[in-house]
């Protein structure tokens, strides 16, 4: 099965060409790559490579599909980009403005929200305040925006990347 | 002897006081609030009890009913910890009152040593060198002159009314005294209505050193030689180290009977430490005291062997100190880094959350001292501190490549954590060289936010697992493709997306 | 130096040694059998190469082919860890032939100090006390009764053609002499047709003590001070401590000489184990010296400060010892107990399987050398050592507290583990008292084997807890009761709803 | 739900009585004990009982109903005995002799079957060894009896409780 990975910024072309018990050999962008890989611990990979030993782990980000890969000193985002995402992708193309969706990439409690739906917000106002570990972070828009939706309160208790305040 | 010990913490140091609890035979009580149910301590601890809510203001820094549980619990003594009320006199005086021994100093000398002003003055009282300069504000001109030539530059003029840095001036030569003196003063009035300043002694590339000290009941005292503290970002305390590389044995006597004559100055009864800023010359100026164990303890406890909470709990108990200051010694060098649960990429913004996977370092010279556990959801209402790593080296060569090593062989997954910006800060010229000072991080901030890289062959190996995994998940879960819920996905990896590209 | 090092080894000594190596700066390469491509070496060491199948003659101990992979990989020396190929005077000297640093003594010091009667000869001839005795067999009678006069008593007799016990006598008092020669001899004769017996010093209560010592290429040498092996079970040693608690100044003084007498007699390079069996009055005899790294050297390191794998490599390296006999010092006491994949309760039969769980115990002076991790299945093909926990005390009683303390902290489940049994090795008082010889296990066997109790609420706990779980599982998957294929049916609804809900 | 759980040689009657949250009255046999129950890893118990802070962690055995319950110095085997295994128990009865299927407790490798099928074996003879981690474990017939099977080879690498001689 050929598959694009997408990691980074870059997307490649991927295939196991042939594979014997935990010797692999696949092909990368066209570069063959003759691995021996095993899982030793959940979502932890050891590979060795030309005699080298690297080790990866995966955690799965949203999906099956959409993992945080760390290896030695990187970090990097990978996703599994098959026929269905793909499809889903063309269909959807690049017209999700993504600055409409204010959300904390990290857990945290609401402390403030200063706005009201239906404000008119100036570029660079705060709509909402989170707290996390005694440190406050403020969300901005990076436009002139009218806040449109308010999706938590004062006081909540958030998740990461949960969608707080909608703009448009 | 005391016999249980309810530990009104939680964290870590929760986790380190209750270890020498056990080797002691002295039974422990943790507290826990609405989102500590699930913590170490909790597990830990031969009795733990629900104390409030998440917010430390009605659970970790309720005086009140923490001494409710440790009566009901029938604990004779409350050991504070760091943090939360370990440096607060009223508790230490409630303590007292319902017959409990709190584990440190008695309320006067928290309240003296917790007050500046007071502190400064009682130590200039016994002999403790301050920050040279004015106790009271300066009108007259030649008197600040006067002043400025007796302390010697560089000094600091500040306005006394003053804040946000109007009527502030550096004065490094000579010829800059007078048109900085005038120009702080107008600046002052103009602001402020009042030209009155302080002068004080500005220390140019100051060393952050501290002095270990104990003091028992019947009034000896020891100190057990200092730590290095100056790897601090935005003035917190990043990495530690003892001995300092800056020391000279001189120096180091001298502080240490300073730091032995601040605490006997104020009575004082337990593990405490002095804090002094110490200028590249090692002119030493007492900063301030914590009377209370400090997070970086470890390195001391390493170093010179000697258990500091046993300390604390036998002096608690009325006991004399184990040792004189003649049989205590420094042996080889230790480090400690501390590990945040925060992301150093994104301005080291906090990141809570659930611990997938942990490899903590092991073998020869490595201690870890941490409190989280595979699957456990570090909370969001307390500091990011997930673990101190700690290592000893026969020489400080040694030490530094061990934390190296002990860094690299320490995973922490689920969370972001400050592991890599630690290896990152061990690989410095100039920390390896060790004549850094508190400049150290914004000095050599571009080479310690730089990306490291692994090598080509990293990248694709993560492809590889990638492509490996997610077959392998095919393969155990047919069909799991072809069906309409594949949408939420969609929006979510955009969602993830937005994410990224925010960064 | 040293650029790149095999480590022909696995387990936990494998990862000790990379671990320095990582430390220095030089890079590994680990070999593993069929049965270890998930074992954690193969994971640490910077390169990995497979060698041959699980039995040990195809792969760990398979000279030529980890000859072949050292030069495949281009690594300069070898380092053969303990056991497997550690104390092969063939490979040592084939590694000499190939160019290849050997880090251990060379061919000569292993056969000689391999060869027990060799050995003998060569510490008489040293000065080194052995075990008094002939060592000729004798046939005439009153030439016997002589030579025991000479040994004095006890001593055994033993038939030089025997074994078994066939023709073995010991003599307690004086009476017993002439008899027992004479029943020796006369079932010498029988059993073997040859009536001529050695005499041997018999030692009553023995200590296993034994001395670590370095020795560089320059002939420079030091030990180490001793390390006391006496909690053996069936000769396999158990615990080990330094200082050993029966131990004298002066004799450890003259005892290091003997150590260091002993190594210089085969000019001994690297790290090296003498060993002394030794009677209630410190009486002490040369028993064997061990020409690699031992199981316990962790106790040493901790006790005296020194990188001992380190100092085998700039050894290897030809360079001089890092210190001399005057500059090294004992501090404290270092405790090792060594944790078995075995089950106590079925007479210590050996338990491998996969790891479900592991909590390792942390915090000041706590050491854990180990290698298993969590889902990782102990192959059945090697020894069961799955870790070692090494604790350091400021005191004997401390060291011996925080052993308690760690051994309680330490959880491993998904194979059985003595790490109950050495709980109550830690708590028998004749430990605690010190004054234990190899009898100690034996002696305690009823104790050791008595089950602890956590109290009648234990039991009720682990109903509780089993309740919860069951009915947890139950909710989380309905209709899984019904019988054996609905439950097949729907772990694979199940499987792929948790797949649905997780896009 | 009341059940029945066996643990070691006692069966005792539990019943959660209520339940909030963490929160639990449970009886067990008549007693009522309030407790504090959180699964704080898997299969690892912090249970709270009159203050005590206590950790049970379960390992699941042969199948979700059997457990291995280790507290802090007691293993306990503990097993769920609910209507269907009742049911199972009841149709097996006791007449299952355990002596007639030898198995070794560990994984280990066969070295060396001394018998063959159809032979008469004395009490104490043993029928195969197996050895793991360079030890060796021979298993014995307890009373005279005939080899019936042998249901692996030697050199075979087996698993713990995996039946591998039968006699009769």
């Amino acid at each position: 099965m050929a598959l694009e990975i997408q990691i980074g910024d870059r997307l490649a072309n991927v295939e196991k060409v042939s594979e014997e018990g935990s010797q692999m050999l696949i092909n990368i962008d066209g570069k063959e790559y003759n691995v021996n890989v095993v899982m030793v611990e959940e979502g932890v990979y050891s590979i060795l490579y030309n005699g080298k030993s690297f080790n990866v782990e995966l955690v799965n980000t949203d999906d099956t599909k959409s993992y945080t890969a760390n290896t030695l000193y990187n970090s990097y985002e990978v996703d599994i980009i098959d026929a269905e995402r793909k499809y889903l992708m063309s269909r959807r193309g690049g017209d999700i403005d993504e600055e409409t969706y204010i959300s904390s990439p990290m857990p945290g409690k609401v402390v403030k929200i200063p706005v009201n739906v239906g404000d008119e917000v100036k570029a660079g106002d705060p709509v909402i305040i989170v707290s996390a570990m005694k440190m406050e972070s403020e969300y901005k828009v990076k436009k002139d925006r009218v806040v449109k939706e308010i999706l938590v309160n004062e006081g909540d208790v958030i998740e990461g990347n949960q969608t707080l305040v909608v703009v448009e | 002897m005391i016999e249980k010990v309810l530990v009104a913490n939680r964290g870590e140091i929760a986790m380190r006081i209750m270890r020498s609890c056990r080797e002691m035979d002295i039974r422990t009580v943790g507290i826990y609030s609405d989102a500590d149910r699930t913590a170490l301590h909790v597990r830990y601890a031969d009795e733990a009890y629900h104390i409030g809510k998440a917010h430390s203001s009605d659970s970790y820094l309720h005086i009140e009913k923490i001494i409710a549980k440790a009566k009901e619990s029938g604990a004779d003594a409350i050991h504070p910890g760091y943090g939360f009320l370990s440096e607060n006199a009223t508790f230490s005086k409630r303590c007292q009152e319902e017959g409990l021994i709190f584990i440190g100093p008695d309320p006067m000398a928290i309240e003296t040593m917790g007050d500046k002003i007071t502190a400064r003055k009682t130590m200039k009282e016994a002999g403790v060198p301050v920050v040279p300069g004015t106790a009271e504000p300066i009108k007259d001109e030649s008197t600040v002159v006067e002043t400025i030539h007796n302390i010697g530059l560089p000094v600091m003029i500040k306005a006394s009314a003053g804040g946000g840095g109007k009527g502030m001036r550096l004065v490094k030569t000579e010829e800059e005294i007078l048109p900085a003196v005038r120009s702080a003063k107008s600046e002052a009035r103009e602001s402020f209505g009042d030209d009155s300043v302080y002068i004080e002694k500005y220390i140019t590339s100051p060393h952050h050193i501290e002095f270990q000290i104990l003091e028992d009941k019947q009034g000896n005292a020891v100190h057990l030689f200092e730590r290095e503290c100056s790897v601090q970002r935005r003035h917190q305390k990043v990495v530690e180290e003892t001995p300092s590389p800056v020391m000279t044995p001189e120096v180091r006597e001298k502080m240490g009977r300073d730091a032995v004559n601040a605490a006997k100055a104020v009575n004082y009864c337990g593990a405490g430490t002095v804090e002094f800023v110490t200028d590249d010359n090692l002119n030493y100026y007492f900063l301030e005291m914590n009377t209370r164990l400090q997070v970086e303890h470890p390195i001391t406890e390493r170093v010179v062997g000697i258990d500091l909470v046993k300390e604390q709990l036998t002096i608690a108990d009325g006991q004399d100190l184990s040792v004189t200051q003649e049989e205590l010694t420094q042996k080889g060098h230790a480090i400690e880094c501390r590990i945040y649960a925060e992301d150093p990429d994104e301005n080291f913004r906090p990141s809570p959350g659930k611990i997938k996977h942990i490899t903590e370092p092991m073998g020869l010279g490595v201690r870890v001292d941490g409190y989280v556990y595979e699957g456990y959801e570090i909370p969001i209402h307390y500091d990011p501190m997930i673990s101190k790593l700690v290592v000893w080296g026969s020489t400080r060569k040694e030490a530094i490549e061990r934390m190296r090593r002990s860094l690299y062989e320490y995973k922490i997954t689920g969370v972001k954590t400050s592991i890599g910006f630690l290896e990152k800060v061990m690989k410095q010229a100039e920390f390896a060289a060790g004549n850094y000072n508190t400049n150290f991080i914004t000095r050599h901030w571009d080479e310690l936010m730089e990306a490291e890289d692994c090598g080509g062959d990293c990248e694709q190996m993560a492809i590889i697992a990638a492509l490996v995994d997610f077959e392998k998940k095919q393969k155990e879960t047919p069909g799991s493709q072809s069906n309409g819920k594949a949408k939420a996905s969609y929006w979510k990896y955009f969602g993830r997306q937005k994410n990224l590209t925010r960064i």
